[in-house]
């Protein structure tokens, strides 16, 4: 059912493979957090290839899925956000 | 009436064990030990019936026979005579202590001689044997300390020989009585071994060389009743040990019994001659005791090797054990009295030298009397030349002992009475103990001149040796134990460096001497980016395993 | 289900909850509300001496207790009281009092008392556990719960010497409780419960599993040779001298080494029986075990200076003698053995006792300090002599009959060679504890006897005056009907009942 | 009736949540506790309606899957929300004093607990792969800001952490579900445990993301790394809810999933030995780090390190005896660990620090609190009486059954290492003190509610010990054979 390759299921391995580099290699939060929301961005995508990919019409499970993630990745980055902001001002008091 | 079977070691025992408590020491002592001996003696004349107590120990039998009987007699004489004799040290410093130590001794013995089975005999010979220590070292001199540890190592010793013996016994029939001993050696496959180790256990206390060298040391150091009673006494309840556990008459042994003459024998000559070559009154009496114990075991070998009479021989050994019982313990408190220099009691003491050199008309004579009809026959010839040591023996007593001079103070009270009292016994008792044929044949004219010649015998050697040796030479007391001692002394000394450089694993833990181990730095953790890959490892292994 | 004849039943478990609501109370009572502690803790034992009575009258009128709780399917908590129980829970219950009398006066004035009572309590219900469990499952619970309540009492004093002593017995008896977990387990993984019942349950497996059977055997003797102090699991026994002294009298008289002593007893008769440890030839071991143990033991006590180490190394030497009596098998061998139990138990508290009164009263630690203690402690002291002499097997004490009857039973069971190892010890004893007894009553009185006023407090007299006479009681009266001798006798008929 | 309780489990903790948000100032302490009261008498009932029932079903709002949200309680899942109620009924007695007179944090407490809770039934409750991560991401992001709480620096750093790894293992474990949804067409976790093809590559990748992203939420070595600072840093309250239940979920789901969807692949010899394998080292390693640590909720939290292993023992012995045993391990190491973190707090609280080797002589002033410490740490060990010892049993007996030598070693040396650091923490506590412990501050002794909440989680420890019986029964059979 996994069938060939096209361009969004390449697209999708290109964004998880980036998204994981940029987890090991960057060192900054920022950056890590930004990697991880392009790891799953790669993540969804696959999702949709795979709601195309079966017959009859797309599936409206995986679209389902895909939006609760995306408003749980956007809360989770939210508060990734706060954190890094909270761990930048920590690092501030320090220099001063 | 059989009640008193079991107050009689019951009373010192308890007043023993009481005496820390308080109260007048020598009051209690004395009525203790005089209730006690008086039973004895009591119980010794007229006889009682057996007592059967099953819950005292492993069932607990107490009775009298003929020959504990007489022993019995012997010990009510002379432990009231020494209970007589203490009174001043009972006085002294530490006379609690003696006391005390004076009762259990007493207890322990006169309960073994009323035991009528193995545990309860074992019981009161050990008590005996234990408490007797604390009157050898009653003085607490260095001279004291080291006779009692001989003394010590001698007698666990024997008590572990014993009680191996015993257990043998025991496996095979439980707790048993005396009267059944016999039956119980028969059923042991090797009755020939426990025999062994019970004869040698008891070997120990009846001073059998080489087993004999606590005895030279341990009489000189202890207090002169003590001496008295541990010559007069408590040696013979080795004898009635023998008597009592070994199956004389019953099953032979020979190869045992030719043992134990063989030993008894080379100890009456040794222990005469080296006793020859001892400077203390007192360790000469020793020396005498362990001879004539060794002429004891002659007699008990003989009853082990299945020959002789066994009537005679309960005889005889009863005749020889009271006369030297009575005479030892009579010249061992006259020792202190001849050396100050009371001349009458001196003199007395002739009587009882007489005694045991076996001359005529004394209870000596019985003895030797009896000895020679029960013996073996080749052996008549060297028994009687023992009777010529024992005589060189007796005179070097009365060479070292006899005063120099006047009495500077006179004999005690008690001192002097408890030596009377011995005195008058030790004439009668052997003669009455004695059989109708014993006294006949003693009072015979032959037996009368075997009891002579060798004494003029020992005279004129002693004459002819003190001529010819200007010096007269000395040997070491306890003669064997001096170079033993040094080897044993040096080994133990070697295995106690040897186990306390034994580390012992505590002392290794207990080094650490905060108790605070040094806080050790945790190990760096890995961070996102070492997490992250290790993820990806998981996922890529999961995968593959599971495909 | 509260009848009184439920209530009856349950007799073994009021007796375990006895002592464990009382550490409860004590703990909750705190540090100062003296007079409540002590009375909680006398009332609790003498309670205790009380129901352990009763059950020992029913288990004498052929009564069986038993109390049951189910916790996993196949695995039941079982109370139960039998002859063996009675024999244990009898010597804890009436020690357990004596020295409770003991420790309250010992620690007068000391800190912590409320942690230290609470501990000993519990460390006392544990032991009722061990003695009235039924099956294997249970006695481990006790089993480690004693570990656990004898830390703090081992450790008791705080100082850094204790404490690194106390690491070291948490690594030797967790290490054993480890061991002994994974027999029970893998008894159970068999399919075994584990109870205990007289002449053993695993005879039926010994033709298919017999590796199996010798591996579980090892593995529970080995975790319980560590509290009965086998050589060489017995390293944490003298080092644990450093706890106070009613607590090494605790440890050596009742307690942690009779549990391990008991528990081997267990295992044997109870669980594999004598015949199937016969086949599977662990006797031998168990046996040669124990005798080595006893002999080095002894050995090692000759070399120790201090008081209390060297009467470790005896308790070392000493409670061997149960396990050797136990794996010889032979009926009288086990009378010998189980004998033991109790009267090891009487003299061995005696002596610590005393060495806890020469401690707290003159300050003796050391054997040099001895000489002539007995002038100024003569009651101390003749307690002390009567627990050397009875453990050096001299007749009429407590010792004497324990000797006796493992010495016939050894020659009963056809091991002549173990007579030897008897009387060997009987010499080491001599060795280490006549100078002792020399010492104190012979020597010339040293600096810490002169310094001595006399005796101490009755609470520290009196309860070792108690046990002392004790153990030259249950000697001289070793016929009568009631004393452990007949009591053990009674037993081991049960078991070699056909 | 009673599958209304399903919903009700999970909203009432919800809706009390946002209550406390949004009432103020003095009313919100009442509020939570009334929120934390219905909590636990709803799950109670849940509880004791599944044990009389049997399994609960209920769709929400009468939407049927696939679209529609199913939610399932069996007995797993009732003992998991047994322990959530309990566990977290006595945390919350314990946090009433801790937070007493800090209103601020305490609000956020409040808030984000019963969120918490909320988002924790959901999740015992789910029967569909995506719910369980939705329901996942809720308990993450819930989890994160009760660590914040204590206001460190560490722990904004190591909660950034924990956030950016748990956020890469839940894509992963999502990843998982769309390969598994691509090949089964369903979410639910019956269904996919019919559909899903015996082998092959996809089931593995499939297996293998969602038990990787499993693994980091569970803190299983080498996953382990972000949880003692988050556990450790954060208040004690929020510390035992981490230990007791937030890692447990994901555990829990390891579980599940081994018994619904994934038994096939999961069962796979090596992947079995290999994630017993983790579950060992996880002991081993874990342990060893706790002895090290110098401060006593760093230790503790190692100490969960280790323990979580245990859990994972299960899959290499997948017999009915490791199943109970797993499970127990889970609750008992639940409650005792809930126990250690309240009474190290009430330590911290009372010094101002934690720093094991200053604790000596804190007995006297912390004795109860010592012995809650000294109770639950029983069963921490694995030490009979109580639930540790019933867990270590289970599995000891499954493993020698099968003649797992490893596990069985395994599982007795962990409990010998375990003894080493907690009795490195009473060897301290039993220290001769002439002048009592050390302290930072003015010591500030513990509430009564937090001493005696602490103890009674603990003697809840001892309890569990005995009552395996019930619990195991509501338990039910071990789930072979796939759904």
């Amino acid at each position: 059912m996994m069938a060939g390759l096209d361009v969004y299921a390449l697209a999708a391995a290109a964004l998880i493979g980036l998204g994981f580099f940029g987890l090991i290699v960057q060192m900054h939060p920022l950056k890590r957090l930004l990697a991880v929301n392009v790891l799953g961005n790669g993540v969804f995508l696959a999702l949709i290839v795979i709601a195309r990919r079966l017959p009859g019409g797309p599936d409206p499970v995986p679209h389902a899925m895909v939006l609760t993630g995306i408003v749980i990745a956007v809360s989770a980055t939210a508060f990734g956000l706060a954190l890094v902001r909270r761990q930048a001002r920590d690092e501030e008091g320090d220099d001063e | 009436m059989n009640w008193m079977l079991l107050l009689m070691p019951a009373l010192p025992l308890l007043l023993g064990l009481t005496l820390g408590l308080g109260g007048h020491v020598q009051a209690k002592t004395l009525t203790g030990a005089g209730l006690a001996c008086g039973l004895a003696v009591v119980i010794a004349l007229l006889g009682t019936d057996g007592l059967r107590l099953d819950w005292i120990l492993l069932g607990t039998e107490l009775g009298v026979d003929g020959l504990s009987r007489g022993l019995l007699l012997l010990a009510g004489v002379l432990w009231g005579a020494a209970a007589i004799h203490s009174r001043t040290l009972l006085a002294g410093e530490d006379g609690r202590r003696y006391a005390v130590f004076f009762l259990l001794t007493l207890a322990g013995n006169l309960g073994l001689l009323v035991a009528r089975d193995v545990a309860t005999f074992y019981l009161g010979f050990a008590l005996m044997t234990f408490a007797a220590y604390g009157l050898v070292v009653h003085s607490g001199k260095a001279e004291a300390m080291r006779a009692g540890r001989i003394y010590l190592i001698l007698a666990v010793l024997g008590e572990v020989l014993l009680l191996a013996g015993l257990l043998m016994l025991a496996a095979q029939a439980g707790n048993t009585r005396v009267e059944a001993i016999g039956e119980v050696y028969r059923q042991l496959p090797h009755p020939a071994i426990t025999a062994g180790l019970v004869a040698a256990g008891f070997a120990v206390k009846m001073g059998v060389v080489p087993l004999h060298v606590w005895l030279p040391l341990a009489h000189p150091a202890a207090p002169v009743p003590a001496s008295a009673v541990l010559s007069g006494i408590i040696l013979k309840a080795g004898l009635l040990g023998w008597i009592h556990l070994l199956p004389l008459g019953e099953i032979a042994v020979p190869a045992l019994g030719q043992a134990l003459i063989a030993l008894g024998l080379f100890g009456a000559y040794y222990a005469a001659l080296v006793g020859c070559f001892q400077q203390r009154p007192k360790t000469v009496l020793a020396y005498s005791s362990v001879s004539q114990m060794g002429l004891l075991a002659v007699l008990v070998g003989t009853w082990l090797g299945g020959e002789g009479d066994d009537r005679l021989l309960a005889v005889a050994i009863l005749v020889f054990a009271v006369h030297h019982g009575l005479a030892k313990g009579l010249l061992f408190l006259a020792v202190p009295m001849i050396q100050r220099g009371v001349r009458p009691v001196a003199w007395l003491s002739l009587l009882p030298v007489l005694a045991l050199a076996g001359f005529p008309l004394t209870s000596g004579i019985l003895a030797k009397s009896a000895l020679k009809t029960v013996a073996p026959d080749g052996l008549s010839l060297l028994l009687t030349l023992t009777s010529v040591t024992t005589g060189l023996l007796l005179l070097r007593f009365l060479r070292v002992a006899w005063p120099e001079s006047q009495a500077r103070e006179p004999a005690g009270r008690h001192e002097l009475l408890s030596w009377l009292l011995v005195l008058v016994l030790s004439l009668m008792l052997p003669w009455w103990l004695a059989t109708g044929d014993l006294r006949g044949y003693s009072l015979q004219w032959s037996s009368m001149v075997d009891g002579i010649w060798p004494l003029a015998l020992a005279g004129l050697l002693a004459f002819v040796a003190s001529r010819l040796l200007p010096r007269w030479p000395g040997l070491p007391e306890g003669d064997l134990v001096a170079p033993l001692e040094r080897r044993l002394i040096g080994g133990g000394r070697w295995m106690r460096t040897r186990l306390e450089r034994w580390r012992s694993p505590s002392a290794i833990s207990t080094q650490d001497d905060s108790g605070l181990p040094a806080e050790r730095r945790p190990w760096p953790e890995p961070g996102i980016t070492v997490g992250a890959l290790l993820l990806l490892l998981v996922v890529l292994g999961l995968a593959w395993l599971i495909a | 289900m509260l009848t009184g004849a439920g209530i009856y039943q349950a007799l073994p478990l009021w007796v375990l909850l006895s002592s464990l609501l009382a550490a409860l109370l004590v703990f909750l009572a705190g540090e100062d509300r003296n007079r409540l502690r002590i009375t909680v803790n006398l009332a609790a034992a003498v309670l205790k001496l009380l129901l352990v009575g009763v059950m020992g009258y029913g288990v004498l009128q052929g009564h069986t207790f038993l109390v049951t709780m189910p916790i996993l399917p196949g695995l039941d908590l079982v109370l139960h009281a039998d002859a063996l129980t009675m024999l244990f829970t009898t010597l804890s219950a009436l020690l357990w009092l004596v020295t409770t009398i003991y420790a309250i006066a010992y620690l007068e004035r000391r800190p912590n008392r409320a942690r230290f009572f609470g501990f000993f309590s519990l460390c006392v219900a544990s032991t009722m556990g061990i003695a009235t469990a039924g099956n294997l499952f249970t006695f481990f619970i006790f089993y480690e719960l004693l570990t656990l309540a004898t830390w703090p009492l081992v450790v008791h004093n705080g100082w850094p010497k204790a404490m690194a002593v106390g690491r070291m017995y948490l690594r030797y008896t967790l290490g054993g409780g480890v061991v002994l977990l994974l027999g029970i387990v893998w008894l159970a993984a068999l399919g075994q419960s584990g109870d205990f019942v007289a002449g053993g349950t695993l005879e039926h497996l010994a033709p298919e599993h017999r590796t199996a059977l010798i591996a579980i055997f090892l593995l529970l003797i080995g975790g319980l040779g560590v509290k009965a102090a086998l050589v060489p699991l017995h390293g944490w026994l003298p080092s644990a001298m450093v706890a106070p002294a009613p607590v090494s009298a605790l440890l050596h008289a009742v307690a942690v080494v009779k549990a391990g002593a008991f528990g081997v007893v267990r295992v044997v008769y109870d669980v594999f029986g004598t015949s199937l440890v016969a086949d599977l030839q662990m006797n031998t071991v168990l046996a040669l075990l124990a005798s080595f143990t006893i002999i080095y033991g002894s050995v090692r006590a000759i070399a120790q200076t201090d008081l209390k180490r060297r009467l470790a190394y005896s308790t070392v030497s000493q409670v061997s003698y149960i396990t050797l009596g136990v794996a010889l098998g032979s009926p009288l061998a086990t009378i010998g053995g189980l004998v033991h139990l109790v009267h090891q138990g009487l003299m061995k508290i005696t002596l610590f006792f005393c060495a806890g009164n020469y401690a707290e009263n003159s300050g003796i630690h050391s054997i040099d300090e001895l000489n002539g203690i007995g002038r100024r402690m003569p009651w101390t002291t003749a307690m002390f002599t009567i627990g050397a002499f009875g453990m050096m097997g001299a007749p009429p004490l407590a010792g004497f009959v324990s000797k006796w009857y493992l010495g016939m039973g050894a020659l009963q069971a056809g091991a002549p060679w173990v007579l030897l190892v008897l009387l060997g010890s009987t010499v080491l004893n001599a060795i280490y504890f006549l100078p002792l007894l020399h010492r104190a009553w012979f020597r010339e009185s040293g600096e810490k006897a002169i310094a001595t006023a006399g005796e101490p407090g009755p609470g520290l007299l009196v309860p070792t005056l108690l046990t002392g006479i004790s153990a030259l009681g249950v000697g001289i009266l070793a016929g009568f009907p009631l004393s452990p001798l007949s009591w053990v006798t009674f037993i081991v008929g049960q078991e070699y009942a056909p | 009736m009673s599958d209304a309780l399903l919903p009700l489990s999970v909203f009432v903790p919800l809706l009390a949540g946002v209550c406390v948000f949004l009432s103020g100032g003095g009313a919100r302490s009442p509020v939570a506790l009334s929120g934390v009261l219905l909590s636990l008498a709803i799950s109670l009932l849940l509880v004791m309606a599944v044990g009389s029932q049997g399994t609960l079903d209920h769709a929400l709002a009468g939407w049927e899957p696939p679209l529609g949200i199913r939610l399932h309680a069996d007995g797993l899942a009732a003992l998991m929300i047994l322990l959530t109620a309990v566990v977290g009924a006595l945390v919350s007695l314990h946090a009433v004093g801790q937070f007493a007179g800090k209103s601020e944090i305490a609000n956020r407490f409040w808030t984000l607990w019963l969120l918490l809770w909320g988002s924790l039934n959901a999740l015992f409750l789910s029967a569909d792969l995506f719910n369980v991560y939705v329901t996942l991401e809720l308990v993450t992001l819930a989890a994160i800001p009760l660590v914040l709480l204590a206001g460190s620096r560490q722990s904004v750093s190591a909660s950034l952490n924990y956030l950016l790894l748990a956020l890469f293992g839940s894509l992963l474990y999502l990843g998982g579900v769309a390969l598994i949804y691509g090949m089964t067409g369903t979410l639910d976790l019956q269904l996919i445990g019919e559909r899903l093809p015996a082998g092959g590559w996809p089931v593995g990748v499939a297996t293998a993301l969602i038990v990787a992203g499993l693994l980091v939420k569970a803190a299983i070595v080498p996953f382990h790394f972000w949880l003692p600072p988050a556990h450790g840093g954060a208040p004690a309250p929020v510390s035992a809810l981490l230990s007791a239940l937030v890692v447990k979920a994901a555990v829990y789901l390891l579980l599940r999933l081994w018994a619904g969807p994934l038994q096939l692949p999961l069962s796979a010899p090596w992947v079995a030995q290999l994630l017993g394998a983790l579950g060992a080292a996880a002991i081993i390693l874990g342990s060893i780090q706790a002895m090290r640590q110098p401060r006593l909720k760093l230790v503790v939290a190692y100490s969960t390190v280790a323990q979580l292993g245990y859990i994972l023992l299960f899959f290499p012995l997948a017999v009915a005896s490791a199943w109970q045993g797993a499970v127990y391990h889970g609750l008992a190491h639940g409650v005792a660990k809930a126990a250690l973190f309240l009474a190290a707090g009430n330590m911290l609280y009372h010094l101002g620090h934690d720093r094991v080797a200053e604790l000596r002589g804190m007995g006297r002033p912390l004795a109860l609190s010592l012995g809650a410490f000294a109770i639950a740490s029983v069963s921490i060990m694995g030490l009979p009486p109580s639930g540790g010892f019933i867990a270590k049993w289970l599995l000891l007996q499954s493993a020698l059954e099968q003649g797992l030598w490893w596990i069985v070693a395994t599982v007795l040396v962990g409990g010998l290492l375990a003894a080493g650091y907690v009795f490195r923490v009473m060897r301290y506590a039993f220290m001769e003190a002439h002048a009592g412990p050390s302290v930072d501050r003015a010591p500030t002794p513990a509430q009564p509610l937090m001493v005696w909440s602490a103890l009674t989680l603990a003697v809840l420890s001892i309890v569990l010990g005995f009552t395996a019986r019930p619990l195991l029964t509501l338990l039910g059979e071990i789930p072979l054979g796939g759904g």
